[in-house]
């Protein structure tokens, strides 16, 4: 019987004893006062009692099982003579043992190497032998604990109550994922982020102002590894330039279709205008690189920058811009819906026109609500990849000539993690010293846009 | 949006019916606002029913009647707040002075500086006491200088009763003040752009006991200087603030006089049920 | 502990192959040719950068590990030793050929020549040890054209940059006997007045296997490109070579060793994978004959290597001689 | 004062048309985007041929039509030296360099007609056979000089045909045989994992955040990592999944697997969000109706706010899953940027996914590859677009009014 | 979640001040429910203080008060609907039948299902009629079978006076029904678990005046079945509905009685300003 059968096994006979448990408690259900049953919950409530009791218990222990199991079949496999012609440790031997077991559980018909075919037998042997022992045993644990559950039931069992702390734990843990993701991140950076800082100094790396990583420190004990130039280069990407394109194009948009377009037109166009966040970034990439920037470059000359590069910074935050845009207007959207429906009215009453309305009154009481989301939107775009490697370059200048080259923080990461230098120089460390100190930076970011929205709703509530 | 929302029967319908039927009155001087056969639809349901009546400078008139008999509804027809409701549609007459104010020249927005409103629930901007009352006289342009804006906000906060409480505080947001002073704020907000006629709509009941009676010490003070129109649920303060009291039940205008009248001697069979509390 | 499973995850029956993007294109085709006719499952070809290769490669022993790995350099003696303390005792080193350094321009741009020191006076961050201040081309060298210098060439972290720095720059750098002296006597001093590359504009990092690259040497015609010598075999009819020291970037002067950009490709195979992941050596085999002066892999840019190499080569395959430390100096 | 009124209104007009102009502009972008796409990645589904007359009976001295068909039709065609068949017909026709015009793997679609029709192989039959990528690239576009050459040669006999093999190759080193097959399969196993663990984990956290959590530090804790981690960068998931189920839970590289885990830790926050949002538009009287005639706080959420929530959770769920659809930088990090010829046929093998296709694509020298990238962003388009089309779908089929 | 909610001081609370004092009464048979010294804060704001109340099964008890003065509040407390507010926090004593509904033993689920409730608006699911009704026997077991589930259905729309209007489209949705025969529906499905006490927050407040009086019939008819407590603003529908009123003040409970009492001959200066229309 392999596992997968056995789980199944377990799951029906924990339906049976579901069926049990239910029958038992609708047995027991008689009238008492008025119309109410003397049982504490519904019979299914019971029913689910006892299959949970049933299969749970079983269930971790297969799971423990199937992890003692396969080192104690290759143990008596080992044991039997065939073992003795196999080399002596080392991934030959691991190898063809793993080839014979794979052969056993047929998972694989012919073996590579010849002396996996000795073992299948002991293996089949040693396979069939310890199946045994774990089904036996996981189906006495089903009968064990299903017959207490069963035995348990009784009108005021709280199988409700239990059934619901039950779930309750599993929603729980389910949103603990996301603090165990977060420390996770953590963990998975600051490890190397701390091998990273013994060789450069932190100091260097947070202010420096050169980024050009050398193998070794220059003559003023310069390291190259200033990481300034990279975060100028994420906000001036990010935050500046295709902010410039995404909060006049995004608020416009959201005030026109909250407040002027006809029902129909708005139901068409927000998802039209949401599609353009869904658009891949590679997509957006490409798009930046092999059309938008070169067109800006000509453009560029031919209002005389003749220094302009076909590397952009403005390329690449011009179409950043626009794949945030959707970020923005939802955002401003829902902080305009959100104001009440009194501020307008009291405006209009006032004799203010439409658009007076919007300027002085309702733009202002959403404004917090509309920075949190362009903070969002900006944390967004800060951590935008793909169309920086491919539109922005890799030149770490410090620079405000949007028609130059820039690069960002994401993008040196990809680059130095995918580069040829050994991976514990300085150079491919950086990347998680960048990561984490982006991963802080987003946080922050998170925590005032978190702030600034929660202050707004309070506002009005 | 609106703007090119107008009457449809507007011409035909003038004086087609004799007001006093419904019971419209003219007796103390020239009415500050007429409606004429006013109809009001939102989609296909009728809110308003062929409702007539005149309001007066120097009374104050009280809307009464059951939950969604179209009190609001017909309030909001006065300045065209409807306007913003997409689904809402008028027919009939209604004049500013004899200007019809669903003709299509009539400019929506200086309307609504003419005739004010001042709603249920205080919706003061979320801004400084100051700029609350400033903008209006802003926007329309009523002040050449700092200090005649200032002297706008000093005496509509006056005149609403306000000024001692807050005239140290102008630039504390308004939103801080307590509901009762709120509502006040809102009225000198209202009272900031010189209207002719406020509206009122169920000004007081978001107040407490003590607020109520502060509004409705200031709706005493400031009538003869607007005409002034307010709606309530509370039969009780319909008697205590207004002259004259309309009282609506399904969209119709059941009967529309003194106050005193109404109250003590209705003609109406429905309008006594209702006073006696039979139903609403 | 379960042996069977040899702490990696059992056996697998494809081989896998990390490293170098430069080598990537070459591996591919390898690859591709390997399986073509369903005998073998065709490799899974991970292109991680040499480094980031390097580090999965000797992480240890076994089927989580990958049997191979490119490199566009040669592995570093700390790689060799890691390899080592992670069980991977035998790795061997196989030289795939030469990859050329091609300095090249658009086909439109003023066509010029250049020599190893003009273009490490260009590049440099501090020129025999003075800050770079060249803005122009005439400013190195009036014989050479007016107009901006304007280089794209590899980032920092890349082998193509390395290749640059220890084939081109450290050969103009050298030509200054004091800079040379400085070799033996402060080797720091050494490296970064002859390594490091000026950080001003002048020299603009890009990436290496790039089509973009093309484009921009087009779009810019005044400025030059550097870049593997494959891509300059592939884009001939946009872009063109720059000669440098008079020889022109061209297959016979690269695998001559007349023009001063070449590099040697490698990869290196874990030994204790031979003979337990099916395929392996054939693979191997499969890699180094088609480096010939007329494989496909030349076809696709590589440049074969000299035929001693090549011999050398053949001999190491046969027999898996494994690479001893003391060969890397 | 009438003149202030008519600037006030202009003021108006103005407004109202730079709000409609922002919208026009916003679309336009992508109609823009999507007509350049269109544009480039059309002729990434053709291909161009050039006529090959091939003698089966003379070539291979009589083969019965019969052992091809059934199962080891295959092999047998392996072992019938089909290359050299069509190799040798190609240098009767074209001469001793014929075989230069064609792509080398062009036998291949012999194979395939035979497979399809073993019956062929008794007739002389003429099979359109594609020709090298240069000479693609110049009569579709313009190539090389040498190319350029060959195509006003053989102007008269070449023609273009609808490239199947896009369709149901994979990945290759020659573009004229290169498909989307194998990265379309690994991207829908990709997302397959990513829906079946961040949907219910993310349904099951919204219910959670917004129906029971108690308001302590472990409430705001979650809430703050969970907001943080729909804003942080792509890129640092992909360093948590290399880190954590490659490195630590030894799951197999490059697998659906991991990429599937790792978009799925990404792709949850999103659905948390939308989640609690369409949690929220539940209106608290249905929650009071049921507490009211004594349910309990679970059986709310289960039999009420759930149901009525879902449509505005699958929005979200569908726009998360199109995010992580279009991802390519954190799958680099978990060896899912990688040259796979076969396509995956389970969660551990070795598999890639559309976006990576397309940019290790778009980094290719060969020219041909240009339209090929083209081709595989429509695809990847229209994928995308047919998920946000249902996105649409569901929210205007079961939005409620309250 | 709540479960484990209780009451901080309902062992020394219990009888400690005499119910005379402020008027609770029992005269007529033993109290379903009773109410000994409750307290209710929001937060630190106290919304209830110190109210002893009784509720008898053979009459319907009225809440009056001006707005805010902690009706509601209350009326949630009596079925723990108040739990759902993580700020609330009550003390003192309430008993169904002389159980604590606040003892950590009482399960609240079975509470609510003896104490059922009506909200201010209509709150169908947004399922159909027979589902409505159905919902509440199906989570507590009420029926064995489909027949008997739809013997519930029916004897619970014919109680609430809607089965003649529904009977053909019990699968229509609930939320199809008109305003009124929405709020029956809600008294129906609430009646539908066969609760003791049912308690009505403004049931009538956003109904007209025809629903209303169709609601107040229905309260007639229910009396004596049920203990029947209703809130309202209106205090003609108390006086026409209700045997006994409490007039709230402030938190407070100002005095509890017969309602012809309350009306005619109240006891406190508070009562008789409130009925007379002085303030609220
Ligand atoms: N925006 C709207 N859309 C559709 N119908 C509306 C709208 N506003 C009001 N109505 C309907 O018009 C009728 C009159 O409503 P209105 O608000 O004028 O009543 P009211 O007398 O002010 O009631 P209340 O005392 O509750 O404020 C009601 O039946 C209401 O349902
Ligand atoms: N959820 C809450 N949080 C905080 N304070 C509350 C809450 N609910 C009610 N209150 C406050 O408790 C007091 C009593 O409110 P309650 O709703 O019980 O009054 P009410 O008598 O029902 O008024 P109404 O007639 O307006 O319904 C009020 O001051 C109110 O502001
Ligand atoms: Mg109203
Ligand atoms: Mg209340």
């Amino acid at each position: 019987m392999t596992s997968t059968t056995l789980l199944f096994l377990v799951i029906g006979l924990g339906l049976v004893a579901w069926f049990f448990g239910r029958l038992k408690a609708a047995g027991l259900h008689t009238r008492g006062k008025g119309s109410r049953s003397v049982l504490h919950s519904l019979p299914n409530y019971h029913g689910w009692y006892v299959a949970l009791w049933a299969i749970v218990p079983a269930t971790i222990f297969m799971m423990v099982w199937s992890f003692v199991s396969p080192s104690l079949i290759t143990d008596a496999a080992l044991n039997s003579p065939a073992a003795a012609q196999l080399p002596q440790g080392g991934f030959a031997r691991g190898a063809i043992l793993s080839e014979a077991r794979a052969i056993a559980y047929g998972h694989q018909v012919n073996a590579f190497n010849p002396l996996s075919q000795s073992m299948v037998t002991p293996y089949r042997e040693a396979i069939s032998y310890y199946q045994m022992i774990g089904a036996v045993a996981a189906l006495l644990m089903v009968f064990a604990c299903g017959v207490y559950a069963w035995l348990r039931i009784k009108p005021d069992l709280r199988a409700r109550t239990k059934i619901e702390r039950v779930t309750m734990m599993v929603l729980l843990l389910a949103s603990l994922i996301a603090i165990v993701t977060t420390v996770g991140i953590f963990l998975s950076l600051v490890f190397e982020t701390a091998r990273f800082f013994s060789m450069v100094s932190p100091i260097d790396f947070l202010f420096g102002t050169e980024w050009n990583p050398k193998a070794v420190a220059g003559p003023r004990g310069e390291t190259g590894f200033g990481a300034i130039p990279l975060f100028w280069g994420t906000v001036f990407i990010g935050a500046i330039i295709a902010m410039i394109v995404a909060i006049p194009l995004g608020l416009m948009s959201a005030i026109y279709l909250t407040q002027y377009a006809p029902a129909k037109f708005r139901s068409w166009m927000k998802p039209i205008l949401e599609v353009l966040a869904g658009v891949p970034t590679v997509v957006y990439g490409y798009f930046a690189a092999l059309t938008v920037a070169p067109a800006l470059r000509d453009f560029a000359v031919s209002i005389g920058i003749t220094s302009a590069s076909s590397e952009s910074a403005l390329a690449a935050g011009v179409v950043m811009g626009i794949m945030i845009i959707p970020f923005v207007s939802s955002m401003a959207d829902d902080s305009i819906a959100a104001v009440p429906s009194s501020m307008r009215d009291g405006s209009l009453a006032m004799g203010a026109t439409h658009s007076e309305t919007i300027k002085k009154v309702l733009i202002p009481a959403a404004l917090p609500g509309v920075v949190g989301g362009v903070l969002l939107a900006v944390s967004r775009a800060i951590g935008e990849t793909m169309i920086v490697v491919m539109a922005a370059g890799l030149a770490a200048n410090m620079t405000a000539n949007p028609f130059s080259s820039v690069t960002t923080v994401t993008t040196q990461i990809v680059q130095l993690l995918t580069g040829d230098q050994e991976f514990d120089s300085p150079k491919t460390l950086a990347a998680f010293a960048l990561g984490l100190v982006l991963f802080i930076v987003t946080l922050l970011l998170n925590l005032i846009a978190l702030r600034v929205v929660k202050k707004y709703r309070e506002a009005y509530e | 949006m609106n703007d090119d929302k107008k009457m449809q029967e507007s011409s035909e319908s003038i004086n087609m019916t004799d007001p006093a039927t419904t019971g419209a009155t003219s007796e103390s001087g020239t009415p500050k606002m007429t409606a004429r056969n006013v109809n009001v639809f939102y989609g296909d349901k009728q809110a308003i029913n062929d409702v007539s009546i005149d309001v007066n400078m120097d009374s104050v008139t009280a809307f009464i009647g059951p939950s969604g008999c179209g009190k609001s509804t017909f309030l909001r027809c006065m300045n065209r707040m409807n306007d913003t409701i997409p689904i809402a549609r008028i027919t009939g007459d209604i004049r500013l002075e004899g200007d019809d104010i669903y003709a299509p020249q009539m400019d929506v927005v200086q309307l609504r500086a003419r005739v004010g409103m001042v709603f249920q629930k205080p919706n003061p901007f979320p801004k400084s006491i100051y700029d609350n009352i400033a903008y209006g006289p802003r926007i329309h342009g009523l002040a050449t200088g700092k200090e005649e804006l200032d002297h706008i906000v000093e005496s509509s906060l006056q005149r609403a009763g306000l000024w001692s409480e807050v005239k140290d505080r102008l630039q504390d947001s308004g939103t801080a003040l307590s509901g009762g002073q709120q509502q006040r704020l809102c009225i000198a907000r209202a009272i900031a752009v010189d209207p002719e006629v406020i509206l009122m709509d169920e000004p007081c009941s978001a107040l407490d006991p003590i607020a109520t009676a502060k509004i409705e010490e200031l709706i005493h003070e400031l009538r003869g200087q607007y005409a002034i129109v307010i709606v309530t649920h509370n039969m009780q303060q319909a008697a205590r603030v207004s002259q004259k009291t309309a009282f609506f039940h399904l969209g119709t205008l059941v009967e529309y006089g003194e106050t005193t009248d109404i109250f003590t001697n209705p003609r109406e069979e429905k309008t006594r049920d209702y006073i006696t509390g039979r139903y609403g | 502990q379960d042996q069977a499973s040899g702490g990696q995850g059992g056996t697998r029956s494809e081989i896998r192959i990390v490293g170098s993007s430069t080598v990537f294109p070459f591996a591919k085709a390898v690859a591709e040719q390997f399986s073509i006719n369903g005998a073998n499952p065709s490799p899974i070809l991970e292109s991680t950068g040499t480094g980031g290769g390097m580090s999965l490669f000797c992480a240890g022993v076994g089927a989580g590990t990958p049997d191979i790995e490119n490199a566009s350099r040669r592995i570093k003696p700390t790689e060799l030793e890691l390899c080592q303390t992670n069980g991977v005792t035998d790795v061997v080193e196989i030289q795939i050929g030469i990859d050329g350094i091609a300095v090249a321009q658009a086909n439109e741009g003023t066509a010029f020549s250049l020599t190893p020191v003009q273009i490490y006076k260009a590049i440099a961050d501090r020129p025999f040890g003075e800050k770079n201040t060249a803005k122009k081309w005439s400013d190195i060298d009036p014989s050479l054209p007016n107009f901006a210098i304007s280089v794209y060439g590899p980032p920092s972290t890349s082998g193509t940059r390395d290749a640059l720095t220890e084939l081109i720059m450290e050969v103009g750098c050298v030509t200054d006997s004091a800079t040379k002296a400085l070799k033996d006597s402060d080797k720091d001093e050494f490296e970064s007045i002859c390594h490091d590359v000026r950080a001003d504009g002048a020299y603009i990092d890009a990436g290496e296997n790039d089509n973009l690259i093309v484009q921009k040497l087009k779009a810019n015609p005044n400025s030059v490109g550097i870049f593997g010598y494959s891509f300059l075999e592939a884009n001939l009819d946009s872009v063109r070579g720059i000669p440098v020291s008079g020889v022109n970037p061209t297959y016979e002067a690269i695998a001559s060793g007349e023009y001063p950009g070449a590099r040697p490709l490698y990869i290196y195979v874990k030994k204790q994978h031979v003979g337990v992941i099916p395929g392996l050596s054939e693979y191997v085999q499969e890699f180094v004959n088609a480096g010939t002066r007329d494989g496909y892999l030349v076809k696709a840019g590589l440049i074969a290597s000299p035929d001693s190499v090549r011999a050398k080569m053949s001999e190491v395959v046969r027999d898996m001689t494994p690479l001893k430390p003391s060969e890397l100096k | 004062m009438q003149k202030r009124i008519a600037k006030r209104y202009a003021a108006e007009r103005r407004f109202k048309a730079i709000g409609m102009a922002a919208i026009m502009l916003s679309a336009g972008f992508l109609a823009f985007l999507l007509v350049i796409m269109v544009g480039n990645g059309f002729r990434g589904f053709t291909q161009t041929e050039l006529p090959v007359e091939i003698d089966f009976p003379a070539v291979t001295g009589g083969v019965s039509p019969s052992q091809f068909e059934g199962a080891n039709g295959n092999a047998n065609i392996q072992s019938m030296g089909l290359p050299d068949i069509v190799n040798s017909s190609i240098e009767l026709q074209y001469g001793k360099d014929g075989t230069d015009l064609f792509s080398t793997s062009g036998w291949t679609s012999v194979s395939a007609m035979i497979l399809a029709d073993p019956k062929i192989v008794e007739q002389k039959t003429t099979v359109y056979l594609p020709v090298t990528s240069e000479i693609d690239v110049a009569y579709k576009d313009s190539g090389t000089p040498e190319s350029e050459r060959i195509v006003s040669k053989y102007s008269d006999q070449l023609s273009t045909g609808f490239n199947w093999n896009f369709l149901s190759n994979s990945d290759a080193t020659d573009p004229m045989q290169v498909g989307i097959w194998g990265a379309f399969k690994g991207s829908l196993i990709t997302m397959l994992v990513t829906l079946l663990l961040a949907f219910p984990v993310g349904v099951l956290a919204a219910l959670y955040l917004e129906e029971y959590a108690p308001k302590n530090r472990l409430t705001d804790l979650i809430e703050v990592s969970i907001n943080n981690l729909a804003a942080v960068p792509s890129i640092i998931f992909g360093l948590l999944g290399l880190a954590v189920f490659l490195n630590f839970f030894g799951m197999p590289r490059s697998g659906a697997l991991v990429g599937g885990l790792t978009l799925a830790l990404m792709t949850m926050p999103v659905i948390v969000i939308s989640g609690r949002n369409a949690v929220k538009a539940v209106p608290p009287s249905i929650r009071e109706a049921a507490l009211g005639i004594g349910a309990s706080p679970l059986q709310v959420v289960f039999h009420h706010v759930l149901p009525l929530a879902l449509p505005g959770i699958l929005t979200g769920t569908i726009i998360g899953m199109a995010r992580a659809l279009g991802e390519t930088a954190p799958l680099l990090m978990i060896g899912m940027r990688a040259f796979i010829a076969t396509p995956p046929s389970g969660i551990t093998d070795p598999a890639t996914v559309l976006p990576v296709q397309i940019f290790l694509w778009s980094d290719e020298v060969d020219r041909g590859f240009v339209e090929k990238t083209s081709a595989a962003i429509i695809i990847l388009l229209l994928f995308l677009l047919t998920m946000n089309a249902l996105a649409i779908y569901l929210r205007n089929r079961f939005e409620t009014r309250w």
